[in-house]
């Protein structure tokens, strides 16, 4: 499902972000993406939905090269992508409510099917009393909730989750990361890249440990870290 | 092309609420810069119509010798009006020359003025006001003609100036027309700019280049068109105070420069369509490298 | 005012630079909106020059009997260089009142002329355009005078013209500068507009209005400055253009409205002092509304 | 030092996010403040900042009533406070560098002492390289430390923390928390909002606790939850 061949990055100041990254992610696996800040977790997420292109390297995404496709199709990817960012990304100017109903309608749902469908996932991230508000009036884990809700409204086919506990307290979080477990039992491959060492700890699975851009561990039932 | 128009139309209302300054900005910048060109385009009909009109006033004068019999007189009139380029020509008693000398002058220089000492004379209209010379060369020194007068100086200034007058206010309107796109673009460039973040979210969950461009380009198009009708009623407005200016004194420059309602509403309905179109594409252009990547 | 000199300079350079499309949209628009109002400027002083000239050009022709003995010319001369509007006058002889005919009228029309049926003239300059009928009824039937010609209608509109063109001008250059301001008012609340959230972070760390409040002012004083110096620029350069065409063809309009150098900087030089002003104010006064709480 | 006396805030939106909430911190005292996302913790530190006004109470701040300070005096209230955002709000335009500096070029400091200071704070937070990057190019949990360097470059009376680690990996939290441990034993008032479990239980210092607005926990000597 994802694919990535001796991939390298380097950001136009000179950082190098990643080196000669190589993995393989199968469907409907559970990934967790771990590493110290500026490892380079947000550099494969970001490949990964073709915001970057890699310097070197090959990605495959869903059976597609995402370097060789054209731009026209790359729309026909991302939907195929759900994504939590780091940092939120929501529609300033919509209501949480139209920030996931969005996602629908740029994929042509019809309005009934938003109109059941955004408020049941609303409520599943804890949000259904929310849904008028603007991302600005929100408090910071709300934000991140109303992110997870976009990400996941559509069912696409791999779920990218860049620190999507990052404001939560741990109990929201474990519900967030239960979330993503279940959604992940319906054949969805979702990768979390994350910090929170209790929730890696606690899930027991793929760990992928980056360390200034190169892997320097992918271990199968994996923890958070040796040395934490 | 997949939005479909419901969700276009939601679209484009609540973001022209929502980025209420930059509507605002937008509406007024097109508003102010069409009003301007409509203006232009306004003014260079009304000198149109008013070089006819002078040109309708550039008269010959032939002033009759006193005492000509009334035959003679007729002979000199029917000699005049076959002339090609002589339009009509109106006898003018030498009362009425009197007169009219009376109100031109001050009363100082009228003074000297009798009625019996005015000449009486015929007022002729040319078609062509650069042939009033020739009227002169002809008929000045013939048998009860004291003399012929017109303006020779003036007239060749006038068609100079009304002709050239023309030409500025088309560059006017022209300069006018290119700032105003400029001054457009720019406002939308920078309303869209403010928003560069949001075009780049739509982008990252799936948002074809098209379904982000329609709400926009709709935007834009009724930027456009709520400041071109602005400008157009601007435009109508200017015509109905020079109309009234025409009217309350008689026959200056505002009267002459009158024109028909109906290319007041031709002039208003360009300005509206140049809204329409500078609003709908400069949107599209200027989004234009938000979309890229 | 705790801002150093230092910090703004330094500051203000990098938001320039770092923020350059709205500083070249802000530019342009100074540039674009105040080479109208400069322009403008620039053509009322040229129709005010025109004015004179025109005016100058109202000559009264006075024909004279073929044949008036010298001594008589020279008396009919003196006479008319006492009323006081009268500037000047030359006497023409037969000759070339015949060539100047023949240069003004068409081929087909200056056939039935010729030297000596051409009657010489004495062409008068008046002050006072307006006083051209007096001149005329004075002289006219005086012995030796064959007639005397002047323009009648032409002169009053042409008086009316220029007057009224030095009034639209102005007016014009009025309403562009207004429509200017509020264009760069717009602009300049647009680039504000979407750097508000970086304001509401400097107040939060403690820096005062004054503080924030400089560097963006400073920017609207280069922005304006840049833009207006464009504008001068242009008006320069529309001098030019101007005097080119008065060069190339003689006796053109061009020619009439050709002005000093001097009066051009001066309206270059305020065409300069408005970009500043409305730049500084502008963006003191957009900044406003983000500095309250 | 900081002083809340009955204080309840209503958000335009009709969201009650503070309810007659009175708390008392001395001068030098280190407080955690917790409780699950929407509670109200960031609203607390608005409301210190004056970056809003409470509808009922008495707010004191560094011996000012807050509510009742004169619009210029403002800034020098905050220039007392350092504050670690939860989103970070560094300014866009300016590098990491110039971030850090601007809070000393807002007090007049001289040129070299911030030509000395801020370097020195940026390898403190462990930014020394990224001195010249724009805050768009880093990653999460560099942003972070950025905002934090920022906080406390000009030793403030009172440095507050928004959740100050929820983008950092447990090993730099850890000495992000160190650090603002020894900028209490300089003496400065620290209160730091989180939902990082772990820190909160390792520094044992006291915990306020927050449920929708309400104080529900003053513990001296506190751990971060009963139920997690
Ligand atoms: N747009 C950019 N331009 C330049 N450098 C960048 C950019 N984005 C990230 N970097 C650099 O690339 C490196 C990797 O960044 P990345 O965001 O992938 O780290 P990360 O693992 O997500 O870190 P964190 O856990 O803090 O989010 C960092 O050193 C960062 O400074
Ligand atoms: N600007 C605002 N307008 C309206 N409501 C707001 C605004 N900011 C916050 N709220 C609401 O007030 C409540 C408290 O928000 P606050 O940001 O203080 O929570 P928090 O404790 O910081 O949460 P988190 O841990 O998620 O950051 C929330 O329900 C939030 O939705
Ligand atoms: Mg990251
Ligand atoms: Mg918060």
């Amino acid at each position: 499902m994802i694919c990535l061949e001796n991939v390298s990055k380097t950001y136009q100041t000179g950082t190098v972000a990643l080196r000669d990254l190589s993995l393989d992610i199968e469907k409907g696996e559970f990934v967790f993406l771990v590493g110290s800040t500026g490892s380079g977790k947000t550099t494969v997420i970001r490949l990964l939905l073709r915001e970057e292109l890699p310097d070197g390297g090959r990605i495959w995404v869903a059976g597609h090269e995402v370097a060789l496709l054209s731009q026209w199709r790359v729309p026909y990817l991302r939907r195929n992508i759900g994504c939590v960012f780091q940092d939120y990304r929501l529609l300033p100017n919509k209501s949480v409510f139209e920030n996931v109903a969005f996602v629908l309608e740029v994929i042509g749902r019809p309005k009934h099917v938003i109109a059941s469908q955004v408020p049941q996932v609303l409520d599943l991230v804890g949000l259904g009393r929310k849904r008028d508000s603007l991302p600005g009036q929100l408090s910071g884990g709300e934000q991140q909730r109303v992110g997870i809700a976009r990400a996941f409204v559509n069912r696409p086919l791999i779920l990218l989750a860049d620190e999507p506990t990052g404001n939560l307290d741990p109990k929201t979080s474990l519900g967030i990361v239960r979330l993503l477990d279940r959604i992940n039992r319906t054949g969805t491959t979702v990768v979390v890249a994350t910090h929170d060492a209790s929730i890696v700890d606690m899930m027991r699975r793929r760990v992928i440990e980056l360390d200034e851009g190169t892997m320097v561990r992918d271990q199968a039932r994996g923890v958070y870290g040796y040395g934490t | 092309m997949a939005a479909n128009v419901q969700y276009v139309a939601r679209e484009t209302a609540s973001n022209l609420w929502r980025n209420r300054l930059m509507t605002v900005a937008a509406v007024l910048t097109v508003a102010v810069s069409l009003s301007l060109v409509g203006a232009a385009m306004l003014l260079k009909q009304g000198v149109a119509h008013a070089t006819t009109q002078w040109q309708h006033g550039v008269n010959v004068d032939v002033f009759l010798k006193a005492g000509v019999p009334v035959a003679q007189e007729k002979v000199i009139d029917q000699d005049l009006l076959q002339l090609p380029y002589v339009h009509s020509c109106t006898y003018r008693s030498q009362a009425y020359d009197y007169n009219e000398a009376k109100h031109l002058l001050t009363p100082d220089e009228s003074q000297s003025l009798s009625a019996s000492t005015t000449p009486a004379s015929l007022r002729c209209v040319l078609n062509d006001p650069g042939q009033a010379q020739a009227v002169a060369q002809q008929f000045s020194g013939r048998p009860g003609v004291a003399s012929v007068t017109y303006p020779s100086q003036a007239v060749h200034n006038m068609q100079q100036v009304t002709r050239i007058l023309q030409w500025v206010f088309l560059i006017v309107a022209v300069i006018l027309l290119l700032s105003a796109s400029v001054l457009i673009l720019n406002t939308i460039r920078l309303a869209i700019f403010a928003r560069r973040r949001e075009v780049s979210v739509m982008k990252l969950v799936g948002a074809t280049n098209w379904f982000i461009r329609v709400p926009f380009m709709f935007e834009g198009l009724l930027q456009g068109l709520s400041g071109a009708v602005i400008a157009a009623l601007s435009v109508i407005g200017l015509h109905l105070v020079l109309n009234t200016l025409g009217d309350s004194r008689t026959s200056n420059v505002f009267t002459q420069m009158r024109m028909p309602i109906g290319e007041v509403l031709a002039t208003s309905a360009v300005v509206v369509v140049i809204g329409l179109v500078v609003g709908t594409v400069g949107s599209a252009f200027a989004i234009r490298r938000f979309l890229e990547t």
